[in-house]
C-alpha cells in the first residue's frame, strides 16, 4: 500500500490532478488553494524523498510504463538514484519556495505546481519526444510566472526569453524528429543502444539541433543575453525556479542524453568553460544583484557542462556523483538562496546591500550562500571541485583544471566584493522591503547547505569528525552570541584550548611543534580583544573558527584535510578582517590572493595524486624524481599565501587595515601556516636535482622578499603598515631558511619562525595599544611615548631587540643559525643579502622606537595612561617567550632538530655537520648577562637624563639633525629600489581583467532578435565545429 | 547594413544545413519497424481503428496529458499576464467605448447560422476520433472557433467564465482519474481498456477512448475560448 | 520524391519564419515569423512520416489490417504533430499575450523600443 | 466523360483560385483586395468541389456540406474584416469615389 501510495509515477498524478483541480478549490476558499497547493508539494517531495531513500538503501531503479505497454511502443519514465536526488532536491526548494507563492492568486500557484511537475518530467522521462512537451511544460509555466513582475523592464525581458527559448525548443523539436528521421526510434535508452546507427547528414544534424537546444536552455555564453535580461528583472522567486529548478531539469537531460553526444563531448566541454569564464568575468562589471546573480547562475551551468562530459569520457562513474551532485546542489540551494534574498532585501544595486549589515541573521545566511557558491568548504561545491580536480588531473586534463580554478577565482572576486558592499556603511538603513517570515526559507537553504555539504564532504572521503571541530566551535559561540562578550571570549578560551588540545595530543613531530605554536601563540595573542568593550557581532564565532583550525591543520593527513582546513584559515581569517567594514577591499584582496594560492595547491596535490594515485599527504615524501611540477606549484601556493615579493600586494593591506588585535593574530600567526605549507611540501623536491636547484630560486625569491620588505617599511608612516611591511621582511627570512633543505635550515627556519611569532606579537599589540590610546597611526604625529606608556616601550624596545637580531635576544640566535646554514651550503649571495637586510632592518626599527617613543611628545598625549590590561598581559606572556628562547635557545633547538632529523637522516642532504658545533661558537648565558647589566646601566641613564630635563634638548637635537638628513637620504634610495612594479602589475592585470569584461558585456545589446542573431550564429559554430561541414559538401554533391 | 549581411550570411547556412538534409533524406518505402509495431497493435490491442488517436490517447497518452497541461497552463498564464494591473473589465468599455462597437447583421445572422453547424461538427469530430480523422484536440479547436464566432458577432456577450473553468478543471481532474481507473483496472497508467474494447470499428468501442476524446475535446474548447475569452479588450 | 518535396516546403518556411523574425521590427511581424517556423516544422513531421504511395492509418474499408502495414504511412509523427501544433498554439497565444502588455507600456509594437536591460 | 467534366471544372476552379491570388498582389488597397480574395475563391471553392462530386458521386453529400460553409463563412468572415478594417481607417486607394459606408453611417448621425 505504502509502495503503492509513494510510486514516482503518483509525482504527476499529484502534479497534473493537483493541477487541474486548483481552480476548482479556488471556488471553495483561498486558503483551500493554498492548502491543496501545499499538500500536493509536499506530496511531490515526500515520494521522491521515500524513492532517493529507497535507492540509497540499494533499491533498483523503479521503471514507470504508461499506456500498458512496454517501450518503445509506450512512453516509459525511471526513477533511478540520479533521478530522485535531481527531483527530491528541486522539490525540497520548490517546498521552501511556496513560502513566497502561496500568497498569490491562483494561477501563480498551479503554474509552479506544474513547473515543478515538469522539471521532474523532464528528470524522469525516457522519451525524446515526452521530453520535449515537458521541456515545453516547463517553458510556458515559465512564461506565465514571469509574466507576474508588471515592471516594463520585465515584460520586454520576458518576450525576449521567449522569443528565444522558442527558437531554442524548435531545435529540440527538429532534431527530435530528425532522429526519428534516421532511426526510427524515441525512446532514449534504444536510441542509446543504438548510437552507431545514427550517421549521415540527417542523424549528424539531428544531434546538433538536440544538443544546441540544451546547451541553448543553459543560456551558454555569448548567446545568453535573454536569460541574464530575465534573471535581472523577474521576481526574484520565479528568477529562483528558472535558475535552480529550470536549469536542472535542463541540465539533467544533458546528462541523460550524453552518451549520444560522445563525439562532441570535449566540445560541449569547451562551450562549457567558455561559458564559466567568461559569465565570471563579465559578473565582475556588474553593479545589479539580480543580474550578477544570473552571471553567477549561468556560470554555475557552465560549470556543470565543464565536468559532466569529462567525466562521462574518462569513465569515472565513482566521481560523477560527487561531482555533478556535488556541483548541483550546491548550485541550487546556494542560487536559490541569494535569489530570494534578493528579493528580501528588495534592492537592485549592490551598494544597497548595506541595509543588511545591521541584521546578523541575514547576514550570516548571506555569508553562508556566498561561501556555498564560490566553492569554499564546508559546503557541496567544494568537494566537488576538489574531487573534479583530482579526477581530471588523472585524466591529465590539466588545462581544464586551470579553467575551472580560474572562473572559480572570478566568481569568488564578484561574490565576496558584493558580501563586502553589503557590510559596508549602514549609514542610510531605510529597511529591507519584506518582512522577517520571507527570511526562513532562506535559512532552510543555509541548513540545507550545511547538511549536505557533510554528507557531500563524508563521500568526499572526509570522515574525521575533528575536521569539523573548529566549525563546531563556531556554531556554539553563534548561538551563545547574546552573552557579554567577556563570557564568549572565555568559552572561546576553554573550546580552543580543550579542543586544540586534542589534536594535538595525537601529534608529533614537527607537526607537533607547529601545532603547539599556533596554538599557543593565538591563544597569546587573543587575549588582546578583551581590550575591545564594544558589541562585536559575530567577532567570537569567528575567533573560535580560526584559532581552532590552526592546530588542526598539522593534524591533516590527506591532501583533502589539508585544503579544508586551510580554507577555513583563509575563511575565517578573512572574516576577521572584514570586521573592520572599512577595510573590506583589504579583505576582499586578501581572500583572492589566498584563495589562489589554495588553488595552487589544489592543483599541486592533484598532480601529486595523480603521479602517486594517493591523496595522503605522506605522499609527498616518497614522490619519484619527476615531482618537480608539484614542487613548483606548491611553492607559487605558499609563497602567494606568504607574501613574497610581487605577490605581497595583498599583504599590507590586509595586516594594516584590519582591527588591531586581527591584525596581530594576521602577522604573527596565521602568516605561519604557509611557513608550515612549506615545511610539509618541500619534501618532494628533496628527490629530484631540478627541484633543488628551484629550492634555490626559492632561497633567493625569500631573501628579495626580506630586502624589499625591509626597504618599504623604512619608507612607511604608518605605524602598521610599517609592521605589516617588517612582516614581510620576517618570512622572508623564514622562506629562505627553508628552501636551503638542509637540516640546519630547517631548524633555523622554524626558530624564527617562532621568533618572529613572539615578537610581531608584541609590536602588533604595543600599535594595538598606540592606537586606541592616541587615535592616531601615522608614527610623524606620534613622540616621547615612551614617558607615559613605560610598561608599552619597553616591550616594544624588547620586541625591536629580539627581531633586529641584536645580541643577546634570539633574533640573534636566528640570525647567527641563518648565516651559518648558508655558509654551509655555500649560498654566498643569500648570506650576504641577509647581511644587508639586515641593515636596512635596523633602520625602520631604529626609526619605530625613536619616533613613537623618544622624542618630544605631543602637547595632546601628555596625559595618556597606559595600555590595559588586557593588552600588556599577551605582551608579558610573549616577553617571557622571549626570554626562553633567548636564555634557554637549546629547549626549543633540541626537539626541533630531533623532530627534522627523521626527515633529513634518510635523505643524505644532512652532511653529518652537528648543531652543536654551529650553535657551540655561542654560549648564550654570559653574554645575556652582560647584555642585562649593559641595558640596566643603559636605562639607568636614560631616566637620569628625563629627569634632569636635558633630554628632550638631545632628542630634539637629534629630529633635526643628521640622523633625520640620513633617514631621508636612505629613502629616496629605497624608493628608487623598490619601485611599485608589483603594484602596477596587479593593477594593471586587474584594470585589463575588469576592462575586458566591460568590452565583452557589449554584445548585450539589449535587442531581442539580435540575441536571436546569436543563437542561430550559436548553432551555426556548433555544427561547424562538430565537424559538419563534412557533410554539407555531401550535400550539394 | 552589417546587420542585414549576418542575417543573410546566418540564413545561408541554415539553407546550407536543410539542403544536406534534404540531400541526405530518403523516401520511406516502407514504415518503420516501430510504426509498423503501432500499426498492428492499435487495431488488435487497443480496438481503434484510427492508430493515430490509439497512439495519442493510450500508448502515447502521457505526452496527451502534458498537451493538455500545456494548454490548461496557457490559459492560466494569458490570465496572468493580461489580467495583471489592468483595470477590471466592466470599467474598460467605458475607457475605450469602441471596443464594443456592435457587429453587423450580416455577421450576427451568419453566426446563428453557422454556430450550430460548427458545434455538431465538432461533436462529429470528437466522437469519431477513433474510427476516422479526428479527435479531442481537433474537435476542441473546433468549438473553440464557434465560441470565437459569438464573441465577434455579440461583442457585449460574456461567456460565464466560471463555468467555463470548472469543466475545464473537472474534465481534466476526470482524465487523470481515467488514467489511474487503468492502473487499476488494466495494465498500466493512462491504459484505456478500462472500458470492453467492444465491435472493431463500431461507435462505442475501442475501450475508453471515446470517453477520453470527449473529455479532452470538452477540455480543450474550455480552455480555447477562455484564452479567446482573455484576449478580448 | 512526395516527401522530399514536402520536406523542403517545410524547411524553407522554416527559413522564410527565421527571416521574418529578424528583420520585421514589429513584434506582431516577429510573432508571424514563429509561427511560420512552427508551420514549417510542422510540415518537416508530415515529410518525414511519409512513406511511398501510403494511405492515412486508418483501418477501414479503404484500408485492410491486413495491408495496412505496408500501405499506411506512418502514424509516429502525425501523432506527434497534433501535440507539437497544440503546444506551437500555446506558445503562440503566450507570445501575443505578452505583446498585448508591451503594446499598453509603451504604445508601440516596435522591437527597438524594448531594449531596457542590457550588459 | 464525367471525368473530364469533373476535371474540367476542378481547373475552372484552380483559375479562379489563381486570379484570386492575383488579386491579392496586385490590387491597390485591403478592399478591393478583400474582394479579389473573396469572390474569387468562394467560386473557386464551389468549382473544385462540384467537380469533386462528379468524380467521386459518393461524396457528394459532404462536399454539398461543404459548399454550404464555404458559401456561408467567406462571405461573412470577409465582410467582417472589411468592416473592422473601414472602422480603423484604414486608407482606401487613392482613387477610390465612392464610400457608401461611411455616407450611410453620415446618414444615421446626421439624422439622429
Amino acid at each position: 500500500m505504502v509502495e503503492g501510495l509513494l510510486h514516482p509515477l503518483n509525482i504527476f498524478i499529484v502534479g497534473l490532478g493537483g493541477g487541474f483541480l486548483i481552480p476548482l478549490f479556488y471556488r471553495l476558499g483561498k486558503s483551500w488553494t493554498a492548502a491543496a497547493f501545499i499538500v500536493a508539494l509536499a506530496a511531490m517531495t515526500l515520494i521522491s524523498g521515500y524513492a532517493l531513500f529507497v535507492l540509497l538503501n540499494g533499491a533498483a531503479p523503479t521503471e514507470i510504463l504508461t499506456g500498458g505497454a512496454k517501450p518503445p511502443y509506450a512512453i516509459n519514465l525511471r526513477m533511478g538514484l540520479a533521478e530522485s536526488f535531481f527531483a527530491f532536491s528541486v522539490n525540497l526548494v520548490a517546498l521552501f519556495g511556496v513560502a513566497y507563492v502561496a500568497r498569490e492568486r491562483y494561477g501563480t500557484m498551479l503554474l509552479y505546481l506544474l513547473l515543478v511537475m515538469g522539471i521532474q518530467g523532464m528528470v524522469m522521462t525516457r522519451d525524446l519526444f515526452n521530453l520535449f512537451v515537458f521541456l515545453e511544460i516547463v517553458s510556458i509555466a515559465t512564461y506565465g510566472l514571469l509574466g507576474l513582475r508588471d515592471a516594463h523592464a520585465a515584460l520586454s525581458a520576458t518576450f525576449k526569453f521567449l522569443m528565444a527559448t522558442v527558437l531554442a525548443s524548435t531545435f529540440f523539436l527538429i532534431g527530435t524528429l530528425l532522429l526519428y528521421a534516421t532511426t526510427g526510434i524515441l525512446n532514449i535508452d534504444e536510441l542509446i543502444a543504438k548510437r552507431a546507427s545514427i550517421t549521415g547528414p540527417i542523424g549528424f544534424a539531428a544531434l546538433i539541433f538536440l544538443l544546441a537546444c540544451l546547451l541553448l536552455e543553459l543560456k551558454p555564453f555569448p548567446a545568453n543575453g535573454w536569460g541574464l535580461d530575465v534573471y535581472e528583472t523577474a521576481r526574484s522567486d520565479v528568477a529562483a525556479m528558472i535558475s535552480g529548478g529550470v536549469s536542472a531539469g535542463v541540465f539533467f537531460a544533458l546528462l541523460k542524453l550524453l552518451p549520444l553526444f560522445e563525439d562532441q563531448l570535449e566540445l560541449i566541454a569547451a562551450l562549457g568553460a567558455m561559458t564559466f569564464v567568461f559569465s565570471n568575468l563579465i559578473g565582475l562589471q556588474q553593479t545589479n544583484a539580480q543580474r550578477l546573480l544570473g552571471y553567477s547562475s549561468i556560470g554555475q551551468m557552465g560549470l556543470l557542462t565543464i565536468a559532466a562530459p569529462l567525466l562521462y569520457r574518462l569513465n569515472a562513474d565513482n566521481a560523477m556523483f560527487l561531482v555533478v551532485g556535488g556541483l548541483f546542489i550546491n548550485h541550487l540551494f546556494a542560487k536559490v538562496g541569494l535569489f530570494w534574498l534578493a528579493g528580501y532585501v528588495g534592492k537592485e544595486r549592490l551598494q544597497d546591500w548595506a541595509v543588511l549589515a545591521r541584521r546578523p541573521g541575514a547576514i550570516l545566511t548571506f555569508g553562508i550562500l556566498i561561501v556555498a557558491i564560490s566553492g569554499l568548504p564546508p559546503f557541496p561545491g567544494f568537494w566537488a571541485k576538489w574531487q573534479l580536480v583530482m579526477t581530471l588531473a588523472v585524466g591529465d586534463l590539466y588545462v581544464w583544471i586551470a579553467i575551472v580554478l580560474v572562473g572559480s577565482l572570478l566568481e569568488a572576486a564578484y561574490m565576496f566584493r558584493w558580501f563586502g558592499l553589503a557590510l559596508n556603511s549602514p549609514a542610510e538603513a531605510d529597511g529591507v522591503s519584506h518582512g522577517q517570515a520571507d527570511l526562513f526559507p532562506i535559512f532552510g537553504m543555509a541548513l540545507l547547505l550545511v547538511v549536505s555539504g557533510y554528507v557531500a564532504g563524508k563521500l568526499a572521503g572526509l570522515a574525521a569528525l575533528w575536521a569539523y571541530m573548529p566549525l563546531a566551535a563556531g556554531l556554539v559561540l553563534y548561538m551563545l552570541a547574546r552573552l557579554p562578550s567577556r563570557v564568549q571570549y572565555l568559552i572561546v578560551l576553554v573550546l580552543v584550548t580543550v579542543g586544540g588540545g586534542r589534536l594535538i595530543l595525537e601529534l608529533s613531530g614537527i607537526s607537533f611543534l607547529f601545532a603547539m605554536l599556533l596554538l599557543a601563540g593565538g591563544l597569546v595573542l587573543s587575549i588582546a580583544c578583551l581590550a575591545r568593550t564594544d558589541r562585536r557581532s559575530g567577532f567570537y564565532p569567528l575567533l573560535a573558527v580560526m584559532l581552532l583550525s590552526l592546530p588542526a591543520l598539522p593534524r591533516a593527513t590527506t591532501s583533502l584535510e589539508f585544503i579544508f582546513v586551510w580554507e577555513l584559515i583563509t575563511l575565517s581569517s578573512y572574516f576577521l578582517i572584514l570586521q573592520r567594514t572599512e577595510a573590506a577591499s583589504h579583505a576582499l584582496q586578501y581572500l583572492l590572493f589566498s584563495l589562489a594560492a589554495a588553488f595552487f595547491l589544489l592543483c599541486a596535490f592533484a598532480v601529486l595524486h595523480a603521479q602517486t594515485g594517493s591523496v595522503s599527504l605522506s605522499a609527498l615524501r616518497v614522490a619519484g624524481p619527476d615531482s618537480a611540477p608539484v614542487f613548483v606549484l606548491l611553492a607559487i601556493g605558499l609563497l602567494i599565501k606568504a607574501g613574497a615579493i610581487g605577490v605581497h600586494v595583498w599583504l599590507p593591506g590586509a595586516y594594516a587595515e584590519s582591527d588591531d588585535d586581527v591584525s596581530a593574530l594576521l602577522s604573527a600567526v596565521i602568516s605561519k601556516v604557509s611557513i608550515f605549507g612549506l615545511l610539509v611540501g618541500t619534501y618532494v623536491a628533496i628527490r629530484s636535482d631540478v627541484s633543488l636547484n628551484l629550492a634555490l630560486v626559492v632561497g633567493w625569491i625569500g631573501m628579495l622578499t626580506t630586502l624589499a620588505g625591509a626597504m618599504l617599511a623604512a619608507r612607511q608612516d604608518d605605524l602598521k603598515r610599517m609592521l605589516a611591511y617588517s612582516s614581510m621582511s620576517q618570512l622572508g627570512y623564514i622562506v629562505a631558511a627553508i628552501a636551503l633543505m638542509s637540516h640546519l635550515g630547517w631548524v633555523t627556519a622554524l626558530y624564527l619562525a617562532a621568533n618572529h611569532l613572539l615578537v610581531k606579537g608584541i609590536l602588533f599589540l604595543v600599535a594595538a595599544a598606540i592606537i586606541l590610546r592616541t587615535g592616531k597611526r601615522s608614527i610623524v604625529e606620534l613622540g616621547g611615548l615612551a614617558g607615559v606608556m613605560p610598561v608599552t616601550f619597553t616591550a616594544a624596545a624588547i620586541a625591536i631587540v629580539a627581531m633586529s637580531g641584536l645580541p643577546p635576544l634570539a633574533g640573534f640566535g636566528g640570525k647567527w643559525l641563518l648565516l651559518s646554514a648558508m655558509m654551509e651550503k655555500g649560498w654566498y649571495g643569500p648570506a650576504l643579502m641577509t647581511l644587508l637586510a639586515t641593515f636596512v632592518g635596523f633602520i625602520y626599527m631604529a626609526r619605530f622606537i625613536q619616533a613613537i617613543f623618544l622624542g618630544p611628545r605631543k602637547a595632546a598625549h601628555d596625559a595618556l595612561a597606559e595600555a590595559p590590561i588586557s593588552l600588556l598581559i599577551p605582551q608579558t606572556l610573549l616577553i617571557a617567550g622571549i626570554f626562553l628562547m633567548s636564555f634557554f635557545p637549546k629547549l626549543l633547538i633540541t626537539p626541533l632538530s630531533n623532530a627534522i632529523d627523521p626527515q633529513f637522516a634518510s635523505t643524505l642532504v644532512w652532511q653529518g655537520m652537528s648543531l652543536e658545533m654551529i650553535y657551540g661558537y655561542w654560549n648564550p648565558v654570559p653574554v645575556m648577562a652582560l647584555a642585562v647589566i649593559a641595558s640596566t646601566i643603559l636605562f639607568g641613564l636614560f631616566w637620569l637624563l628625563q629627569r634632569s630635563g636635558w633630554w628632550s634638548a638631545i632628542a630634539n637635537a637629534e629630529i633635526g639633525g643628521t640622523r633625520s638628513s640620513l633617514y631621508k637620504g636612505l629613502t629616496t634610495v629605497f624608493t628608487v629600489l623598490t619601485p611599485p612594479w608589483a603594484g602596477a602589475l596587479w593593477g594593471g592585470l586587474t584594470e585589463a581583467t575588469t576592462s575586458s569584461a566591460e568590452r565583452i558585456r557589449i554584445l548585450y545589446t539589449g535587442n531581442g532578435q539580435t540575441y536571436n542573431l546569436y543563437i542561430l550564429y550559436y548553432f551555426i559554430a556548433l555544427y561547424a565545429a562538430a565537424g559538419g561541414v563534412r557533410h554539407l559538401w555531401a550535400g550539394v554533391d | 547594413m552589417i546587420r542585414r549581411l549576418s542575417i543573410v550570411i546566418a540564413l545561408v547556412s541554415f539553407g546550407l544545413v536543410f539542403a544536406s538534409l534534404v540531400a541526405g533524406y530518403a523516401e520511406r518505402q516502407s514504415p518503420r519497424p516501430l510504426a509498423e509495431g503501432y500499426i498492428r497493435l492499435v487495431p488488435q490491442e487497443l480496438g481503434a481503428a484510427n492508430v493515430v488517436t490509439g497512439i495519442l490517447l493510450t500508448y502515447r497518452a502521457f505526452d496527451t496529458l502534458g498537451e493538455v497541461a500545456v494548454l490548461f497552463m496557457v490559459a492560466a498564464s494569458v490570465g496572468l499576464v493580461l489580467g495583471g494591473e489592468r483595470p477590471p473589465r466592466g470599467v474598460r468599455s467605458e475607457v475605450r467605448p469602441d471596443a464594443a462597437r456592435p457587429s453587423s447583421e450580416i455577421v450576427q445572422t451568419g453566426t446563428q447560422i453557422l454556430v450550430p453547424l460548427i458545434s455538431i461538427f465538432a461533436a462529429y469530430i470528437i466522437m469519431n476520433g477513433h474510427l476516422t480523422a479526428g479527435g479531442g484536440f481537433q474537435g476542441g479547436a473546433v468549438i473553440a472557433s464557434g465560441v470565437l464566432l459569438v464573441l465577434l458577432a455579440y461583442p457585449q456577450y460574456q461567456p460565464d467564465l466560471e463555468f467555463l473553468g470548472i469543466t475545464e478543471s473537472v474534465a481534466g481532474a476526470l482524465f487523470v482519474l481515467a488514467g489511474i481507473a487503468g492502473l487499476i483496472v488494466a495494465d498500466g497508467f493512462l491504459d484505456n481498456r478500462i472500458l470492453p474494447l467492444g465491435q472493431f470499428g463500431a461507435f462505442f468501442s475501442a475501450g475508453a477512448i471515446p470517453v477520453l476524446s470527449a473529455l479532452l475535446g470538452i477540455k480543450v474548447g474550455c480552455e480555447l475560448s477562455v484564452i479567446l475569452e482573455r484576449f478580448r479588450p | 520524391m512526395i516527401s522530399r518535396i514536402v520536406l523542403t516546403t517545410g524547411l524553407l518556411l522554416v527559413l522564410i519564419g527565421l527571416w521574418g523574425m529578424l528583420t520585421h521590427r514589429n513584434i506582431l511581424r516577429i510573432i508571424i515569423g514563429f509561427s511560420l517556423m512552427g508551420t514549417g516544422t510542422h510540415i518537416v513531421i508530415v515529410a518525414i512520416g511519409y512513406v511511398a504511395n501510403g494511405t492515412a492509418p486508418i483501418i477501414d474499408r479503404a484500408l485492410s489490417v491486413s495491408e495496412a502495414t505496408s500501405r499506411a504511412v506512418d502514424p509516429v509523427p502525425s501523432a506527434l504533430a497534433v501535440t507539437a501544433i497544440v503546444i506551437g498554439m500555446a506558445v503562440t497565444a503566450v507570445m501575443l499575450a505578452y505583446a498585448i502588455r508591451l503594446y499598453e507600456c509603451r504604445k508601440t509594437l516596435s522591437i527597438d523600443a524594448f531594449t531596457e536591460s542590457k550588459w | 466523360m464525367t471525368d473530364l467534366i469533373g476535371s474540367v471544372l476542378v481547373l475552372l476552379g484552380a483559375i479562379f483560385h489563381f486570379s484570386a491570388g492575383l488579386g491579392m498582389l496586385r490590387m491597390p488597397d485591403v478592399y478591393t483586395r478583400m474582394q479579389a480574395g473573396t469572390k474569387a475563391s468562394t467560386l473557386g471553392n464551389t468549382l473544385v468541389l462540384t467537380g469533386l462530386a462528379i468524380h467521386h458521386p459518393g461524396w457528394s453529400f459532404k462536399l454539398l456540406i461543404i459548399v454550404y460553409f464555404v458559401l456561408m463563412t467567406n462571405p461573412v468572415s470577409s465582410h467582417a474584416l472589411a468592416r473592422a478594417a473601414h472602422a480603423i481607417r484604414i486608407p482606401m486607394a487613392g482613387d477610390t469615389g465612392i464610400d457608401a459606408l461611411r455616407d450611410a453611417q453620415q446618414r444615421v448621425g446626421n439624422g439622429a
